[in-house]
């Protein structure tokens, strides 16, 4: 009987230490692929995780590399201030809607508008999770949150934000995609998506960011499986997933690989 | 030693320019100096003025309430500053824009067509020189020598042609200067 | 013959890995982790292909495929 | 023109953005804000041509952010706004001080509160020096009075906020930006910071762990220490670079106390009183956290009345009183809002203290 061999070796960009995340929780899927990237590209020992504010807090507990914890939506402006003085780092911020879209949008567009070579992981479950189930700008209409008890509406709380669509009217941006953390196959997909955005960034591109449509049972008031379909059902629908734009890929003359 | 000179005018006459010559020339000279611009909340809109501290001893205050020489160069800066001026005081008017002296009896005036000379002269900007010379024969903390030293310091080498002009409209202001100062003695 | 392995302790019983094995390999067991989750465990181990899909969703980053 | 000291005549912003320099900070974020835009402009024509860089931020919320990164990465980084943009960087400052992460900032004060003018004041005392945003920590702050002091404490504020990793802030105000005055420039300074073992970026793993830069901590015993730790530094700090100038007579009978262009004011004052018949002494900080508590006490003793001149209703004089433990009388001659007491103002307040001084 032929030796067997360990097909998925847990990555080493990653600590070991247990994520404190809710179960089924996409954010550690996110975790893994972003690893599984920093791991085939080589990159460990000059990547700088920046972790914000949010679930993933403790993201530089969970990412074995270097790492600086920015405060509330400031991720990019941290990120920007390293990549000035180590343009040779490789340095990824990892922002959820509401740091992001909420009250960090200034920094995020005017990174991308800057051109700033790094990459953005952003997280895109719809609503404020560590806060304990908020309305998010990203929160869908109709969508019930601990804000929006009724469901959002537009006369109370306008429409939904699409951060892809808005940061691609932006010349600075060179890698934008919106994946889904859903199926098998859309799993691959995004990481695919992650490693284009980091390779992004090791040729000096520009601004990468690659959003990835996760779930929140706990805060949706689903169980997981429920969660899942609900992205599929419902918030594919109003964020479409696909790469919005590869610079990398235009250069080399040829569409997505 | 204490010069308190304050200097005002329309935006445009080269208010802040002069003062920061007559700074620089001081400072060349040896004395202690400060140029503050617009120190006054009320000066507002087209007027600027600057005030240059000139002095041997420690500047402190860069402001001056009393000033002992005014360079007041429209008939503005002479209705809203001159009754400013210390008690036996220079008062050096573009009498170009100012067709009366004010009522400072307690001051020495220094009345200077600045606006003709320059026209003479076929150099509008030398408007603020012949005031200066006019100040500089009129206090005698320095000569035109060293405010033409420190303009050729401060001008951008493609301004140099104007120097000409420049020595000539500070000679003019400090030949009425010398005169006036004559008279009063 | 392929192999999964599990961290039990680490399952937080999300169900992604049962859902998507391609062979419904996966189950719920009986046993409870000292954080009250009844862990995932492999129930057919003949029927695994070891084609990694339950590792592949797992949020967790507690399953081990072996080929 | 390349000798080591030249002496210029420049303006406050020009010799602040050059004493930056000086010290050896090569990155400067910035948004501009009247009446320091001097700064930010002297930055982007100087820093990039000796490989700096200056980077205009979209706001005083991410320029703050910006120098977090680069300290984060080891640079000596730098940025500079007035009141209203301070007040937008205070959460930025907190989780420098949290992170024990060294920067310099420079506030040159206007006329508040809100959008307020551009006027000359100094009522961001307590910004400065009670402030840097939430929790338990503080600005190193220190307090030119002069065009060249704005340079050489710039300049050297890098050095000490090397020496105890934390904020330092140069606090100034709209006149001492705008005036200009001979300035001996100090050599620019290669950027050589200390060793930076806690530093991100790039490294040989053999050579360290993995390094992150951090204020998170729930554990109310680890983050008690990190301010222990902090406090610490301050005791050390006020130890070691506590700084301040007495000017004046020996024997005062009224004791002056100012900073800044306040402390200008009342040099002025000090001879003009003399000449009124009283003798004044004025003691004029250059460090006001640390604060040089030592001479108002020591004089606190000796003389029946201070007076504290600031260009705020009564914030700086707080420390003074703290100081003077009820020792002597504080009086406050205070203006707002940008306004200033001129020179007379000083000195007719110096002659009626001295009046009742006498009558006791």
């Amino acid at each position: 009987m032929a030796e067997l061999t360990l097909v998925n070796p847990y990555p080493d960009a990653l600590t070991g230490v247990e994520m404190r995340y809710c179960p089924g929780c996409t954010h550690g899927t996110a975790h893994r692929l972003v690893a599984e990237v920093i791991d085939e590209l080589g990159v460990k020992d000059r990547t700088v995780a920046i972790a914000t504010v949010g679930c993933s807090v403790y993201a530089y507990e969970y990412f074995d590399t270097d790492a600086v914890q920015a405060s509330h939506g400031r991720g990019p402006a941290v990120a920007t201030g390293i990549k000035r003085v180590h343009p040779d780092s490789v340095v990824f911020t990892y922002q959820g809607d509401g740091d992001l879209a909420s009250i960090g949008m200034a920094e995020v567009v005017h990174a991308a508008a800057r051109a700033e070579n790094f990459t953005i992981i952003f997280i895109n479950n719809a609503v404020f999770g560590m806060t304990q189930g908020q309305m998010a700008p990203t929160t869908l209409l109709g969508q019930k949150t601990t804000t929006s008890p009724r469901g959002r509406t537009v006369a109370e709380a306008g429409h939904p934000i699409r951060i892809c669509e808005l940061l691609d009217t932006l010349d600075g941006a060179a890698f934008l995609a919106r994946e889904a953390l859903t199926t098998p196959a859309r799993i691959r997909s995004a990481k695919r998506s992650i490693r284009r955005a980091f390779e992004t960034q090791l040729a000096g591109a520009g601004f990468s960011l690659v959003e990835l449509l996760s779930i929140c049972p706990q805060w949706w008031g689903m169980d997981v499986l429920e969660a899942i379909d609900h992205v599929e059902d419902t918030m594919i629908e109003y964020y479409p997933v696909r790469v919005f734009r590869d610079r990398l890929g235009e250069e080399e003359g040829g569409g997505d690989a | 030693m204490r010069e308190e000179l304050f200097m005002a005018g329309l935006g445009g006459q080269g208010v802040n320019l002069a003062g920061q010559l007559i700074a620089r020339a001081g400072m060349d000279l040896g004395l202690n100096v400060s140029w503050f611009p617009i120190y006054d909340p009320e000066v507002r809109g087209g007027s600027s003025t600057c005030t240059v501290i000139l002095t041997d001893e420690r500047v402190g205050s860069p402001t001056s309430d009393h000033p002992t020489s005014m360079i007041l160069m429209s008939a503005d800066a002479v209705g809203r500053f001159a009754d400013r001026a210390v008690e036996g005081g220079l008062i050096v008017i573009n009498s170009s824009l100012v067709h009366e002296a004010p009522a400072c009896h307690a001051c020495r005036m220094l009345m200077v067509p600045a606006n003709e000379i320059a026209v003479e002269i076929g150099n509008d900007r030398t408007v603020n020189m012949s005031l200066l010379g006019a100040w500089a024969a009129g206090t005698g903390i320095m000569g035109i020598e060293d405010i033409a030293a420190s303009l050729r310091a401060m001008l951008p080498e493609r301004h140099h042609h104007h120097m000409p002009d420049n020595e000539e409209a500070l000679r003019r202001g400090a030949a009425i200067g010398r005169s006036a100062c004559l008279g009063d003695d | 013959m392929p192999k999964v392995v599990i961290d039990a302790e680490r399952c937080k019983q999300c169900m992604l890995c049962v859902r998507y094995c391609p062979r419904a390999s996966l189950r719920l067991s009986d046993a409870t982790t000292s954080k009250g989750y009844h862990p995932v465990e492999q129930h057919d181990e003949e029927a695994c292909t070891g084609c990694a899909i339950c590792a592949l969703v797992c949020p967790s980053v507690c399953i081990e495929v072996y080929r | 023109m390349s000798e080591q000291r030249q002496r210029v005549l420049i303006t406050g912003n020009e010799a602040t953005a050059e004493g930056g320099i000086a010290g050896g900070c090569r990155h400067f974020f910035g948004y501009p804000i009247t009446p320091q835009n001097k700064i930010p402009e002297y930055m982007s024509e100087h820093l990039p041509p000796i490989g700096g860089v200056y980077l205009q931020a979209e706001s005083e919320v991410a320029a703050i952010n910006m120098v977090y990164g680069a300290a984060a990465a080891g640079a000596r980084a730098m940025t500079t706004s007035s009141s209203p943009g301070i007040s937008l960087m205070q959460e930025g400052l907190s989780y420098m001080l949290g992170t024990e992460l060294p920067c310099v900032i420079v506030n040159m004060v206007r006329g508040g509160p809100g959008l307020g003018n551009v006027a000359a004041a100094q009522s961001d005392y307590w910004l400065a020096t009670r402030g840097a945003g939430h929790g338990d920590g503080r600005c190193i702050t220190l307090t030119p009075y002069s065009v060249q002091e704005l340079h050489e404490f710039t300049a050297g504020a890098f050095e000490i906020a090397d020496r105890y990793r934390n904020p330092v802030c140069v606090l100034a105000d709209a006149i001492l930006a705008s005036m200009m005055e001979p300035c001996e420039l100090l050599p620019r300074r290669e950027p050589s910071p200390p060793e930076r073992p806690w530093a991100v970026g790039p490294h040989d793993p053999a050579e360290r762990e993995r390094n992150i830069v951090n204020s998170l901590w729930v554990d109310h015993n680890l983050m008690e220490a990190v301010n222990l730790r902090i406090e610490e530094r301050y005791r050390q700090a006020a130890e070691e670079i506590t700084d301040w100038e007495e000017f004046g007579s020996d024997d005062p009978e009224v004791v002056l106390c100012a900073y800044g262009i306040s402390a200008r004011i009342c040099e002025s004052a000090v001879g003009q009183a003399a000449q009124a018949g009283v003798r004044t002494r004025l003691i004029r900080p250059k460090t006001v956290f640390p604060f040089p508590r030592a001479p108002y006490a020591r004089w606190a003793e000796r003389v029946e009345r201070m007076l504290v001149v600031e260009l705020s209703m009564g914030q700086f004089v707080e420390d003074v009183l703290l100081s003077v433990e009820g020792r002597c009388q504080v009086d406050l001659l205070g203006r707002a809002g940008g306004s200033m007491p001129t020179v007379a103002d000083v000195v007719e307040r110096v002659v009626a203290l001295a009046g009742k001084a006498g009558g006791h």
